[in-house]
């Protein structure tokens, strides 16, 4: 008797809003012009590392994903994220090898999309950290002709790079072991030493707010970042100003990059409004923490690394408080 | 009391309503048969009282309430019973019906009074006159009124609220009743607010119906204290608990019914459907259905003999077109899928909507990404992201402890999920899944 | 003070027993499946090393002076009788508690984190206030490792994980990335 | 197949037993491995002042007691519990530097090192780390970077710590290692905290202050 | 006990089968702390032979006079004798690798293979299995700690038992000699495993459970 005509799906037969996909390449998208200043900054070297990031990335995706699974777009983010935070005169086999490392051991293994517990592009520079510790923290100076490598991109696997380029301290290591500040103005335009894509403050603020806007990133999570970093390092800088102010703090280093790529991972960060909260003053509290009286100049990946890590137990404490029911779950009246 | 006019999370689809809010009711003809299920309200289905072979009156009660919790059926249209049967019911399972032959060239004239004067009732007798005319909610879960009407004596309601927010989008079955007939809503909130013995109505209407928002404002009796009150358009406005706390502030207790905040819960349609039978003095035997969406020829606002089959209410509407992909009892955000066109129109059938391909093409389907969309849109705060992870893993029983008993299959989260996961109709699942757990122990 | 302090912290976070010097690695594999589980051991954990402090201390500082050969056995079976001593005194005194963390007193007993407690101060030659400083930093760590560590197996018990990484690889690798995020506190209160 | 429901005495005498035998066990072992065991620790003591003292001809031990070098521990004190600072003296029995132990935080852990002093000129004279577990490869360069080490011979202290190639020729310049800034000023600043405390202590010392 | 274990069985059991790390992850301490270098993990892996072994041996001759209510305690004064006197003798004649392993000599006391074994197997069968099975597991334990210890030192320093393999160029992953490359070791080696078991075993089909009814279809 039934028409063949006619479906039978489950309610609701509307969809609204934005999808997966499309948030996922927005936020490729919105990468464009960081990854654009990184080439006017660092030259041909920032484009290879980031190549070689999102090649090891979108590879080892195909090769061990679930089939199709490029489609989404997030190994590209991925691997475009983890270039974007890696000097640019690292070795092209090693930012490869991060890139496959974030992918295979920081998303895949957990079931892929959706499902891995720390960012992946952070885990895979965390593990470059850890592992050549020399070679990501050789940072070439910003500025020079474009073709001019920074630094030997061209070493063979596993070998050792010749590092004759010339480098530069960070703001956030001039500031840790010399105590000299750099210029804000040069932080926010990014002329200075640093990750190949976390100099540029003011197009990462850009596309955040692009993002924020088009609703594809929550907003508490930087928000909550900045406002927490500003006011303990203010507090910290009134008590004794030979602590770093909060805007130097907000611009230097990976602190943007960070707060509005990174740690904005919905992926990563808690599901709940009020997690996202708590998730983003951790975040601050933990950068400047290390930031100030840890042993490394920078932090952020770290934060945001061990934030990751909370998460899930941010999720489980902060549940919604359901309707007609009191905070504890009881019927309320 | 305090008005205010909003409730947290919700969702804001297009409410596509332009097709047909501007169409006056018209009234459709009788078909050659109307099909009355027995089951047409929440509670216990009707008792039969006729057989194969009976000659029917337009009003005559075919079959009679089985309990309090019960509402009689009657012919909505003069005829000879052709049997009593199981056919396909609009819920999707074969239930059992009085199909009855129209007789043509009937006049169908209306009959001596079947329901009495209104003046000078006692509050029992109007309940009991409202339960013989067999009036149900008509806002689609089809609850009795007459147990509405009869508040337990300890409950202390202090307010009624009209339910004029129809917040399906496509539907305007609600809004032309209210455009059209203000003085029904106006006299059926009277019945109402004297059986109840409160003195205060407030009519809530969404904002993108203001011509009935002027109407209902122009008529308000002098001699009752009726607000109208605009509210701001958002899903699921529509669903009792929301338009409380829209409007009061209250939050109904989970698992408890709005009385125990005082107050009464009243959509428009019925209350103007109350009103109709005490001054036609004919039960309920039709209803106004709004029949719309982008695969019918002619979207219209109807009257409908209770008990029409779908493909007549179709047909009178110039027809489907050729793209279409999906019929829907009730609005495309909680509305049930039909493949039959035999299933007949009953009283909770808020409208029908025809859908095509550009509006159902189905997405594939993305892991979840944790946006927490869906928790920003529940309006009952859930956790759908949780719940529906655990759906896909069977936990059913932590879904209990997560409070799925609290979801009213609204559909919202499904609506915005980015990933497209089911997450709605995973929760239906889940609630039956439970429920035959449930069973299985008792 | 400050000394004290970066003992504790050091402890807890620098030099995290379970994630950094890898003692407590049974109840981290074993009892994090659950939150609720953990968060009881983890509180466990933080008792039983206090008094292990204080045993390896007066062990240290009053019998072991003379035979320190004996180290290693007079640990083992003081910390292991008063563990039961203290267990036995709660259950008689106060039944919940004893249903809360009582369960897990015995599996504490022998675990290298107790013992590398007692061994650690020792080889460091902690006075009686760094020793406790110590135990507490060690039994925050430990307890933050596991808690961490459980709420992340609770969420992927909830994922589609491959096939390879259904025992306890994916374990293995889950506090192999927290151990890399924790690298983040190398140095921390240093110079 | 152990006995089930014994008597207590038995669990008793047989826990004795066992302890007994385990005692006597380790006690023999230890009688033999304790003076191998006093040798090398002994041995890497020595090589370490050799090394931070440019291989003085021998060395005193003194002990601090009560802000006070002494040459004998004082009685009833076990000598491991008390604060030592060793006095070499080349062949002609002229002193020629205290090697000094310290130890501070650094990246990873405790820091331990030895270093040689010359009161007579205020300057250290070497250094060798004792214990480390500072990151391979960057941190651990305090111990095995052979250019590091060699700037503690003959710096004025107290020593100050400037980004390599970033000095002004200054006495008191340690060129840090690049990258493993912490572990290096973690260095700079055992030598000088220690320093601080027993500097007057050193200076002051008969023997020395005799030359 | 009347299980029809073989002798043979009882020797190889340990080694691969049943290997105390790799399968029960048992001993994972030692097995992550000391496994940076080959030579490490050599010593740690005699240390702990000669442990089980002692042990083994003397609980099983004197198992007939230790009560079921003390084994436990007796186990562990026994083993903690072999510990110590492991700690001395490998302090007194390779005083290098001691510095090396720190305590964690010690810490074999609490080694939850070696009390295993005492209790599961030692205690109840004749000295000469009890033997075969110390050996059996004793060497399964070795393989596993150089499995570790020759990934981990080979990526690490570029070098086995400290000869160049990779030749003077190479940049060490330093991170297989931190601690993060121990856990990460183990779990590649477990994922392999698991791998490997579902290549022979069959896979189960990796299938999101959707519940029964819905209508989906993942992205493709």
């Amino acid at each position: 008797m039934s028409d063949p005509r006619f479906e039978l799906t489950a309610s609701p037969h509307l969809k609204g809003g934005a999808t997966t996909r499309r948030i996922m390449w927005s936020v490729t998208g919105s990468l464009v012009p960081i990854v654009a200043a990184a080439a006017y900054f660092f030259g041909l070297s920032a484009l290879l590392v980031i190549a070689a990031a999102t090649a090891g990335a979108v590879l080892t995706e195909r090769v061990f994903g679930t089939p199709g699974s490029l489609g989404d777009g997030s190994a590209a983010i991925t691997g475009v994220l983890l270039g974007l935070c890696l000097p640019a005169g690292m070795p092209m086999w090693m930012a490869f090898l991060g890139g496959a490392f974030g992918i295979g051991f920081g998303k895949l293994i957990f079931g892929g999309l959706g499902q891995n517990v720390f960012n992946p592009a952070l885990l895979g520079r965390a593990f470059l950290q850890a592992a050549f510790p020399t070679a990501i923290t050789t940072w070439p100076a910003a500025g020079g002709s474009f073709t001019q490598l920074r630094g030997d991109n061209f070493a063979l696997p596993l070998m050792r790079a010749s590092s004759d380029a010339v480098t530069e301290a960070t703001p956030l290591g001039l500031m840790k072991f010399e105590a000299t500040s750099t210029p804000v103005g040069d932080l926010f335009m990014g002329s200075t030493a640093g990750s190949v894509g976390e100099t540029a403050a003011l197009l990462i603020l850009l596309g955040g707010a692009y993002l924020a806007i088009k609703r594809y990133l929550d907003w508490r999570i930087p928000v909550a970042i900045f406002v927490t970093v500003a006011a303990l390092s203010g507090i910290l800088t009134a008590i004794d100003s030979t602590y770093p102010g909060p805007l130097f703090m907000l611009f230097s280093g990976g602190l943007m990059l960070g707060a509005v790529y990174m740690a904005t991972d919905p992926v990563t960060s808690p599901v709940t409004r009020r997690g996202a909260w708590i998730f983003g003053v951790g975040v601050g509290a933990l950068v400047v923490v290390i930031r100030v009286w840890g042993g490394l100049p920078e932090g952020v990946m770290y934060a945001i690394l061990l934030m990751n890590a909370m998460v899930p137990f941010i999720n489980q404490a902060t549940q919604p408080r359901v309707f007609g029911r009191s905070g504890d779950g009881m019927v309320t009246a | 009391m305090i008005l205010r006019s909003g409730f947290r999370h919700g969702v804001h689809p297009a409410d596509s309503k332009h097709l047909t809010e501007n169409v006056p009711i018209r009234r459709m003809g009788f078909p050659t048969e109307v099909v009355l299920p027995l089951r047409q309200h929440a509670g216990k289905p009707a008792r039969v009282l006729v057989a194969r072979g009976d000659k029917v009156e337009r009003g005559d009660k075919i079959a009679a309430a089985d309990g309090f919790i019960s509402a009689p059926v009657h012919a909505s249209a003069t005829g000879t019973v052709a049997g009593v049967e199981l056919w396909p019911h609009p819920d999707g399972s074969m239930a059992e019906v009085v199909r009855v032959t129209v007789e043509r060239y009937s006049p169908q004239i209306p009959r001596p009074r079947l329901v009495p004067r209104w003046e000078g009732l006692s509050p029992e007798e109007v309940v009991k006159a409202v339960q013989e005319a067999g009036v149900v909610g008509l806002g689609g879960a089809a609850f009795p009124t007459h147990v509405k009407l009869s508040p337990p004596p300890d409950a202390d309601v202090e307010l009624l609220i009209v339910n004029g927010a129809e917040c399906e989008p496509y539907l305007t079955t609600d809004h032309r009743t209210m455009a059209e007939y203000p003085e029904r809503v106006h006299f059926g909130t009277r019945v109402m607010m004297q059986c109840l013995g409160v003195d205060r109505a407030v009519i809530g209407v969404e904002k993108n119906k203001p011509d009935a928002i002027d109407v209902l404002t122009a008529t308000i009796p002098d001699d009752l204290d009726i607000t109208i009150l605009p509210l701001t358009v958002k899903y699921p406005q529509g669903a009792e608990k929301m338009l409380i706390k829209a409007i009061t502030g209250r939050e109904v207790p989970s698992g408890k019914l709005p009385m125990h905040v005082g107050v009464i819960v009243q959509n428009a349609g019925s209350i103007a459907t109350i009103a109709e039978v005490f001054e036609t003095g004919l039960p309920l035997v039709e209803r106004i259905v709004t029949v719309t969406g982008p695969g019918v020829k002619r979207p219209s606002n109807l009257v409908v003999p209770v008990g029409s089959k779908l493909r007549d209410v179709l047909d009178f509407c110039g027809g489907l077109t050729d793209d279409v992909t999906e019929v829907l009892f009730g609005g495309p955000m909680m509305g049930a899928p039909q493949t039959d066109l035999d299933v007949p129109i009953i009283k909770g059938t808020t409208g029908v909507v025809v859908l095509t391909r550009a509006e159902t093409e189905r997405h594939p389907v993305y892991p979840c990404i944790h946006c927490g969309r869906c928790l920003d849109a529940c309006p009952v705060f859930l956790n759908p992201q949780l719940l529906g992870s655990l759906a896909q893993v069977g936990r059913y029983e932590e879904m209990e402890a997560s409070h799925l008993a609290d979801c009213m299959v609204c559909g919202a989260c499904s609506y915005v999920c980015p990933s497209n996961i089911p997450l709605s109709q995973m929760f239906s699942l889940g609630k039956a899944a439970l429920q035959k757990m449930a069973t299985k122990v008792a | 003070m400050s000394d004290l302090f970066w003992i504790l912290i050091s402890a807890m976070v620098v030099n995290n027993f379970t994630l950094a010097l890898f003692l407590g690695l049974c109840p981290f594999m074993g009892v994090s499946a659950r939150v609720a589980t953990a968060l009881r051991m983890g509180a466990a954990n933080i008792f039983v090393m206090v008094i292990t402090s204080l045993t390896a201390w007066v062990l240290n500082t009053f019998v072991l002076t003379y035979a320190p050969y004996l180290r290693l056995i007079s640990f083992i079976v003081v910390i292991a009788s008063l563990v039961q001593i203290v267990e036995m005194t709660i259950k008689k005194l106060s039944p919940t508690l004893f249903r809360e963390l009582g369960i897990f007193l015995p599996l504490i007993t022998t675990n290298c984190a107790i013992l590398g407690l007692a061994i650690f101060q020792t080889n460091r030659g902690y006075g009686l206030l760094e020793g406790l400083a110590f135990a507490v930093g060690a039994g925050l760590g430990l307890a933050l490792a596991l808690v961490l560590m459980a709420s992340i197996r609770q969420q992927t018990e909830l994922s589609d994980l491959p096939g390879l990484a259904r025992n306890m690889g994916l374990v293995l690798i889950v506090a192999a990335s927290l151990s890399m995020a924790f690298m983040g506190f190398a140095g921390l209160l240093s110079s | 197949m152990t006995i089930r429901g014994a008597p207590a005495w038995r669990l008793v005498t047989t826990l004795a037993a066992a302890g007994g035998m385990a005692g006597l066990l380790i006690v023999v072992v230890f009688e033999w491995a304790e003076p191998r065991i006093e040798a090398h620790r002994a041995a890497v003591l020595a090589a370490a002042i050799d090394n931070v003292l440019a291989s003085p001809a021998h060395y005193d031990t003194l002990y601090v007691v009560d802000g006070a070098l002494r040459e004998t521990p004082p009685e009833g004190v076990l000598e491991r519990d008390l604060e030592r600072v060793f006095l070499g003296y080349d062949e002609s029995d002229v002193p020629v530097g205290f090697a000094v132990t310290g130890g501070e935080p650094g990246y990873q852990d405790i820091i331990q090192l030895i270093f040689g002093y010359d009161p007579g000129s205020g300057e250290v004279v070497g250094m060798e780390v004792l214990e480390s577990k500072e990151t391979p490869g960057l941190g651990d360069k305090i111990e095995k970077d052979a250019e590091f080490v060699a700037e503690f011979d003959g710096v004025q202290t107290p020593l100050v710590g400037v980004k390599q190639g970033a000095g002004q020729g200054d006495p008191s310049e340690v060129d840090m290692i690049t990258g493993a800034t912490i572990s290096s000023r973690t260095v700079i600043a055992i030598i000088n905290n220690r320093l601080e405390e027993l500097g007057p202590l050193l200076d002051t010392y008969p023997a020395t202050v005799k030359r | 006990m009347k299980s029809a274990t073989t002798a043979q069985y009882d020797l190889i059991r340990g080694i691969w089968r049943e290997n105390p790390v790799l399968i029960h992850l048992l001993g994972l301490c030692p097995a992550l702390a000391v496994t940076n270098t080959v030579a490490n993990s050599l010593a740690m892996g005699l240390a702990t032979f000669f442990v089980l072994m002692g042990s083994s041996l003397l609980v099983s001759t004197f198992k007939r006079f230790i009560p079921h209510e003390v084994r436990i305690s007796a186990y562990i004064l026994i083993i903690a004798t072999f510990v110590t006197i492991a700690d001395l003798v490998l302090a007194a004649v390779v005083p290098e690798i001691h510095k090396a392993l720190g305590a964690f000599i010690a810490l074999i006391v609490v080694n939850c293979m070696i009390l295993g074994r005492q209790e599961a197997f030692a205690s109840k069968r004749p000295v000469s299995r009890a033997a075969l099975d110390a050996t059996g597991t004793g060497i399964g334990f070795l393989i596993a700690m150089l499995m570790m210890g020759s990934v981990r030192e080979l990526l690490g320093n570029g070098t086995l038992l400290g000869y160049s393999v990779f030749g003077a160029g190479f940049e060490p992953w330093i991170i297989m000699i931190l601690p993060p490359g121990g856990f990460l070791t183990l779990g590649v080696f477990l994922l392999a495993m698991g791998w490997w078991r579902g290549r022979t075993e069959g896979a189960q089909a990796r299938v999101r459970r959707w519940p029964h009814g819905v209508a989906t279809r993942r992205a493709a």
